[in-house]
């Protein structure tokens, strides 16, 4: 699989600078009904990064991915896009900053997976302007490399769960956006596909891309990203290269199992105490 | 298309006195002298047709936009409290001042849209404002209060109820371009807004986050949908009353022959498709029984039920 | 049903109709109907009489009825859902609202029948018919007559069947479309007709205040799609707003007098 | 229960002619004698009261099941036809044939139960039949039909609408205990049904697939429950005319005041709650302007509007 | 963790002799709208025994677990409980056979987790009966099982994805059925859920119940199974104990991936080339 790249995005109206990163999120706090769900939360993005955030169920990662995505004004801190704060940008080039594959998704009916892929696009158009070559090039490729061609007419409704998670990252991709930030997309995917969409992103990092995973694999995790963001109880309590913020004093605190990152022969794999015969 | 052509020729050729298709062209084209012929046709057949046409394709767009912005298949104008208060206005008018009957379109509009904005200052407020089940129970509550209106009024004027029936049960009228001259603004904007909404009403079908990644606001998107059904709505209550029919069935009609959801393909059908029903089913109730009109609904219930059935047995 | 001693017996009248009949016939009646802002036609002995309000569904109210104890409701199909609960409380009911002038007569000599005395009902029901004579005398002209019902673009035309357009057929009128009927007595006619017949006399019933008259006038002359009948250019619109023309009373003589004197210039 | 307990004492107490509550209580315990205001209270006011909670209860309890079973905040007796058939039904009688006007509750009745059955072998048959999208499109056609038919009649009756208004915004009448006498059957039959589905409803809150899991045939459930729904909402429109108010807002009161959608809570206090409101506004429009009668929706509106906007800003 | 176990269920109305197995099916089939999905599906579940169902992404196995469940009925084969045929099987009497647990979650409004696990409970109720003492202690289990503790007046709706499929668990634990079926129980749970949920499961396993397990994780699949079957195209194709089937070459047939379990310190890891560098 070859990066087309840059290819599926247009350049973004807030040009990266060598200084300003694309991404840098402060002590971001959110409060839901009165309790506080994200306490203190800090994220920073570089083009060609791939960061990954874990963390144990409630931790508050996708809260901080919607807080720091502008879907969720925060009670505190402060979220800069290339510099800007992310309250003042709107609309279409908010859009064209970042795009978000939620977690749990909504399956319409009556809707096809190729129109699924185009709305991702829409976010592209001036109100009334239809879609442009180069458009209908970015929905193909989105559409290639999420592997679901010869699936383009397929009713969502009727996918199996690991179909319909390749169609959101697909929507996604054909936001073209330079950030992409998905909340685990691969808790549905089987182990080929996992390891395309893990295939799919180095490649996109490749071309420049940042990339935010939240995900829950540790060893996928630790294959894939260039750092590692660790959260707990609404904090952000540890970031860094996977093989050192994942240790297994790290695990045993944070998830409270056993488990430990080995390599061999050049690919890690986690070895879990499954059954707590400790 | 061709459907809703075919049902304009034969809107502007029939009617309860007969007037052969040579001389309405003829009439069309100027070339008629005047006379009880050319009168027929350019002071009653022509609005009365583009009447049909501009209420048909208003409602059904209407329903077509609150079914996906409101995501419910049981969404119509009836939900933002629309037709509860237009229909209160109506009544006010035809049985609490009949002197000034002149004066129905405008307050049917006028209660139309205060229904409706009494039920966005709910709906869009508070926490989850905005959320589809906020809107959809502040609809219900201020139709609500509308219906027992209109019901307080009726008892009180019993027999001056007779007076209401043709905009209770829904009609077009002939009476040249009156109506239209202080309505048309309203479908304009109407019609221009739903042209831009499109596109976010598609967003908005894959869920609230993803149409928040894709740039749009979806409490935005819900509030410009429900004003433009809105406005759609009322402006064509104020010309034809109440025909329900339309907005509720046309977007599913249109939604099960399309086999798709895709408002790019919903919402332009079924402007065609509700503009067809009503020329057509008013073209009928006119000439079935002439010279006796009849009312439309019920035609258009002959003409949209079958195929709505036979699409149903069909396609689901 | 048993003659009776009118004046020891309970009657309650809700029909105009049935009051002032029984009225002409000598006899009180314990109370009489009047609808919700409705036009009262009774005649000035009935001036002293209980009046219960009428509503829908029931008519009267029936716990008012209860207390007064009639042994006689004259009533009328429009009450028709009242008239159980009146037959619970023990009151027999008897329709009297004629729909046509054969009724006027039949249902006269009923009541009559039913106050116990028949001897001036049959008396009364000869004289409606001399007056009903002269009054439908000498006929000249027959003008073409749309009387419609109700306020707005949309109103309905009294057919030949409905009791309007009777009166009208008696004061020599045609009515559109040859008097056309249909089971109802009122349809919509499509303006098309309107204008290939040409009316030369427009009557509305709007169910309207007396003082509205002038400016419901105005706004049927407005209409444009009546603006070239002779009616409108021969300024020969008019307003009803009694009930007279929907609702049949026991005056159907003076009525008709008035349709041919104010309305059809025939005279 | 208090305030129903209240609602019916009041019931009882009061009307046009003042009756002293010791009188009433007297009368109801058969220590009085004979007279006019022994047969206002047993013959008037005791059965209205009855009817009224029978009524406000089958009410509630239909649309909170519906609402369960398609899983739609807008579900009400409109939505399975029930509404449009029984309006037809009376309507043909009232309009067509007032001579037997007898027949008007068994014949809202049969046409409502027709109406629902053509809904649901529409709604039902075929391979989505039984899903919640399905029977809601059959509800829209088959309720169009009948809404057409109804408007035609009236349309054709006019002066007769005054006499089926009142059947239209729906009341209670005073008149004995004949229509509960022939229509008990059916409320007893849609009570125990409902009483039966309150735990396969809840079962289907979490999805068909865990509610067949836990061994609940989900078609068979949501038949059920619209049976049921029909036959309460039939037997009430044949009682009380078309009362919607209490169907669509009741659950939604209900709910939010106590902060549960559970089946087990919803159905039973929908009942008590509709029965209660009823109730009072029925007093409430058989004295306000006695001895007018007024039309109870605006009553219930007025009581219970304000309560269920409150409880939106509140509670949502 | 200690396993209440058989308390939570109640003696099923079939109660399985030494010789005919909990569930058999065999060469089930399914076809939908015209496609066969499933073209021959087999599956023999014991006592006390847990089976694992791995597969790529519309493989099936969704629709082979809704066949044999009773949930779908199949065009073809057979599907036997304790030895009878699972289409003469009704309500209750079924509920009380398995309990499953689907991938979908439907997230109703105004539900509490409370609420939620009583309903699982209530298939066991007969109509107008009330929860039993015995029953309220189920409930009490099943919540403490699915470590929902303190959780019970939450709203489904505001739950994290992870608890959320606690929540699907608890309400399937508390049906008190002999028979498991979970399909991807932990594809949103962290590690230390997932470690909770397999201990939970083989303790399960111990107290005599059968599970089948539907799961991406073969890591997961190969430490709490006793049995795999591998669904590839709508056919079970393999079947066996893990270490067995889930050889280096079946995973590179099935999934197309290069990977390899390997023990260490008799803990075993999946270790995958996510990134393709063969
Ligand atoms: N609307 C809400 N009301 C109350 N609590 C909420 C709401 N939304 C989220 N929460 C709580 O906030 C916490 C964080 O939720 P979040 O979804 O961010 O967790 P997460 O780290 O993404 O978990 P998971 O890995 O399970 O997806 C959870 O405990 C959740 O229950
Ligand atoms: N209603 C339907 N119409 C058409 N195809 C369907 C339908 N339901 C399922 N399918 C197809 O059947 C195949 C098997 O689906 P199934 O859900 O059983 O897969 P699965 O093995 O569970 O996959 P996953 O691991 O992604 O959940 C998929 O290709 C799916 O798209
Ligand atoms: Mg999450
Ligand atoms: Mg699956």
């Amino acid at each position: 699989m070859t990066g087309s790249g840059r290819d599926l995005g247009s350049v973004p109206d807030l040009a990266p600078n060598g200084a300003t990163p694309l991404l840098e999120a402060q002590g971001v706090r959110v409060t839901i009904g009165g309790t506080e769900i994200l306490r203190h939360a800090d994220l920073r993005l570089e083009a060609g990064e791939l960061v990954a955030i874990v963390g144990p169920n409630g931790a508050g990662k996708s809260t901080f991915a919607r807080a720091f995505c502008g879907l969720r004004k925060p009670t505190g801190g402060t979220v800069r896009w290339s510099g800007v704060d992310v309250s003042t940008i709107r609309g279409r080039r908010l859009a064209r900053l970042r795009a978000f594959v939620p977690q749990r998704a909504q399956v319409p009916n009556g809707v096809t997976v190729k129109d699924a892929i185009a709305i991702g696009r829409s976010a592209h158009l001036k109100p009334l302007q239809s879609f442009s070559a180069a458009d209908r090039e970015a929905i193909a490729g989105a559409t290639a490399r999420a592997r679901l061609d010869g699936m383009e007419d397929r009713q969502l409704n009727t996918l199996s769960g690991g179909e319909l998670q390749r169609v959101q990252i697909a929507v996604g991709l054909a936001q073209g956006a330079p950030v992409l930030v998905a909340d685990e997309p691969t808790a549905q995917l089987d182990l080929g596909a996992t390891a395309a969409v893990s295939e799919l992103l180095r490649d996109l990092v490749h071309d420049d891309y940042g990339i935010v995973l939240i995900v829950h694999d540790l060893a996928l995790a630790a294959a894939v990203a260039d750092r590692v963001v660790v959260m707990s109880d609404g904090r952000t309590i540890a970031t860094g290269p996977p093989v050192e913020v994942l240790s297994k004093e790290m695990i045993g605190e944070v998830w409270n199992v056993e488990a430990e990152l080995i390599s061999h022969e050049g690919r890690s794999g986690l070895h879990v105490e499954w059954l707590g015969r400790t | 298309m061709v459907a809703l052509l075919a049902a304009v020729g034969a809107s502007l050729a029939l009617g309860a006195v007969k007037i052969p298709l040579g001389e309405v062209i003829d009439i069309l084209t100027g070339k008629d002298a005047p006379g009880p012929a050319t009168q027929i046709v350019e002071v009653l057949r022509l609005p009365r047709t583009v009447e049909a046409i501009l209420v048909g394709a208003a409602l059904g767009v209407a329903g077509a936009i609150l079914q996906g912005a409101l995501a419910n298949p049981l969404a119509s104008p009836d939900v933002i409290g629309v037709t509860g208060g237009a229909g209160f206005g109506a009544m006010l008018i035809i049985l609490l001042r009949p002197e000034d009957i002149g004066l129905l379109p405008v307050s049917a509009l006028v209660f139309g849209l205060v229904a409706a904005a009494m039920v966005f200052s709910i709906g869009f407020s508070g926490a989850s404002g905005g959320g589809v089940g906020r809107v959809i129970l502040a609809g219900i509550a201020i139709a609500s209060m509308f219906a027992a209106g209109t019901a307080a009024l009726i008892a009180a004027y019993p027999d001056r109820v007779p007076s209401g029936i043709f905009f209770l049960v829904g009609g077009l009228t002939s009476d040249g371009w009156t109506d239209l001259e202080i309505i048309w603004p309203y479908f304009a904007v109407g019609f221009v807004l739903a042209v831009f909404l499109v596109r976010p009403l598609d967003r908005l079908m894959l869920g609230d986050d993803v149409a928040a990644s894709l740039g749009s606001r979806p409490r935005a998107i819900r509030l410009t949908a429900a004003v433009a059904a809105a406005i759609l709505a009322s402006a064509a209550a104020a010309i034809a009353g109440l025909v329900a029919f339309i907005g509720l069935v046309i977007p599913h009609i249109v939604r099960l022959a399309g086999g798709t959801n895709n408002h790019t393909f919903v919402i332009p059908v079924s402007a065609l498709g509700g503009a067809t029903l009503l020329v057509a089913a008013d073209t009928l109730a006119r000439t079935v029984r002439a010279p006796i009109e009849m009312p439309v609904g019920p035609f258009m219930v002959l003409l949209g039920v079958p195929v709505f059935l036979w699409l149903l047995r069909r396609v689901v | 049903a048993e003659p009776a001693q009118a004046k020891s017996q309970r009657i309650v009248a809700l029909t105009p109709f049935a009051a002032n009949t029984m009225a002409l016939l000598g006899v009180q009646p314990k109370a009489v109907g009047q609808t919700l802002g409705g036009d009262r036609r009774l005649l000035p002995v009935l001036s002293t009489t209980r009046v219960l309000p009428l509503s829908h569904p029931n008519g009267p109210n029936l716990e008012q009825l209860a207390q007064i104890g009639p042994k006689v409701v004259f009533s009328s199909p429009r009450w028709a859902k009242g008239s159980e609960g009146m037959r619970q409380l023990g009151i027999k009911v008897i329709q009297a609202d004629p729909k046509n002038l054969g009724a006027v007569y039949r249902q006269t000599r009923m009541i009559s029948r039913v106050v116990g005395r028949q001897k001036k009902g049959r008396q009364l029901v000869r004289r409606m018919r001399k007056q009903l004579r002269k009054k439908t005398a000498n006929i000249r002209r027959r003008p073409k007559v749309m009387l419609i019902l109700g306020v707005g673009r949309t109103p309905y035309t009294f057919l030949g069947n409905s009791w309007g357009g009777q009166l009208i057929k008696r004061s020599g009128g045609r009515l559109l479309t040859g008097g056309a009927t249909a089971s109802g007595g009122f349809a919509r006619i499509s303006d098309e007709t309107v204008i290939a017949e040409n009316p030369d006399v427009i009557i509305g019933v709007p169910h309207a205040n007396t003082e509205d008259i002038p400016a419901m006038v105005e706004y049927i002359k407005n209409n444009s799609a009546w603006d070239s009948t002779n009616a409108v250019k021969n300024d020969r619109v008019y307003v009803s707003t009694d009930n007279s023309m929907l609702q049949a009373g026991t005056d159907v003589a003076r009525v008709i007098g008035k349709i041919r004197k104010n309305y059809l210039n025939n005279r």
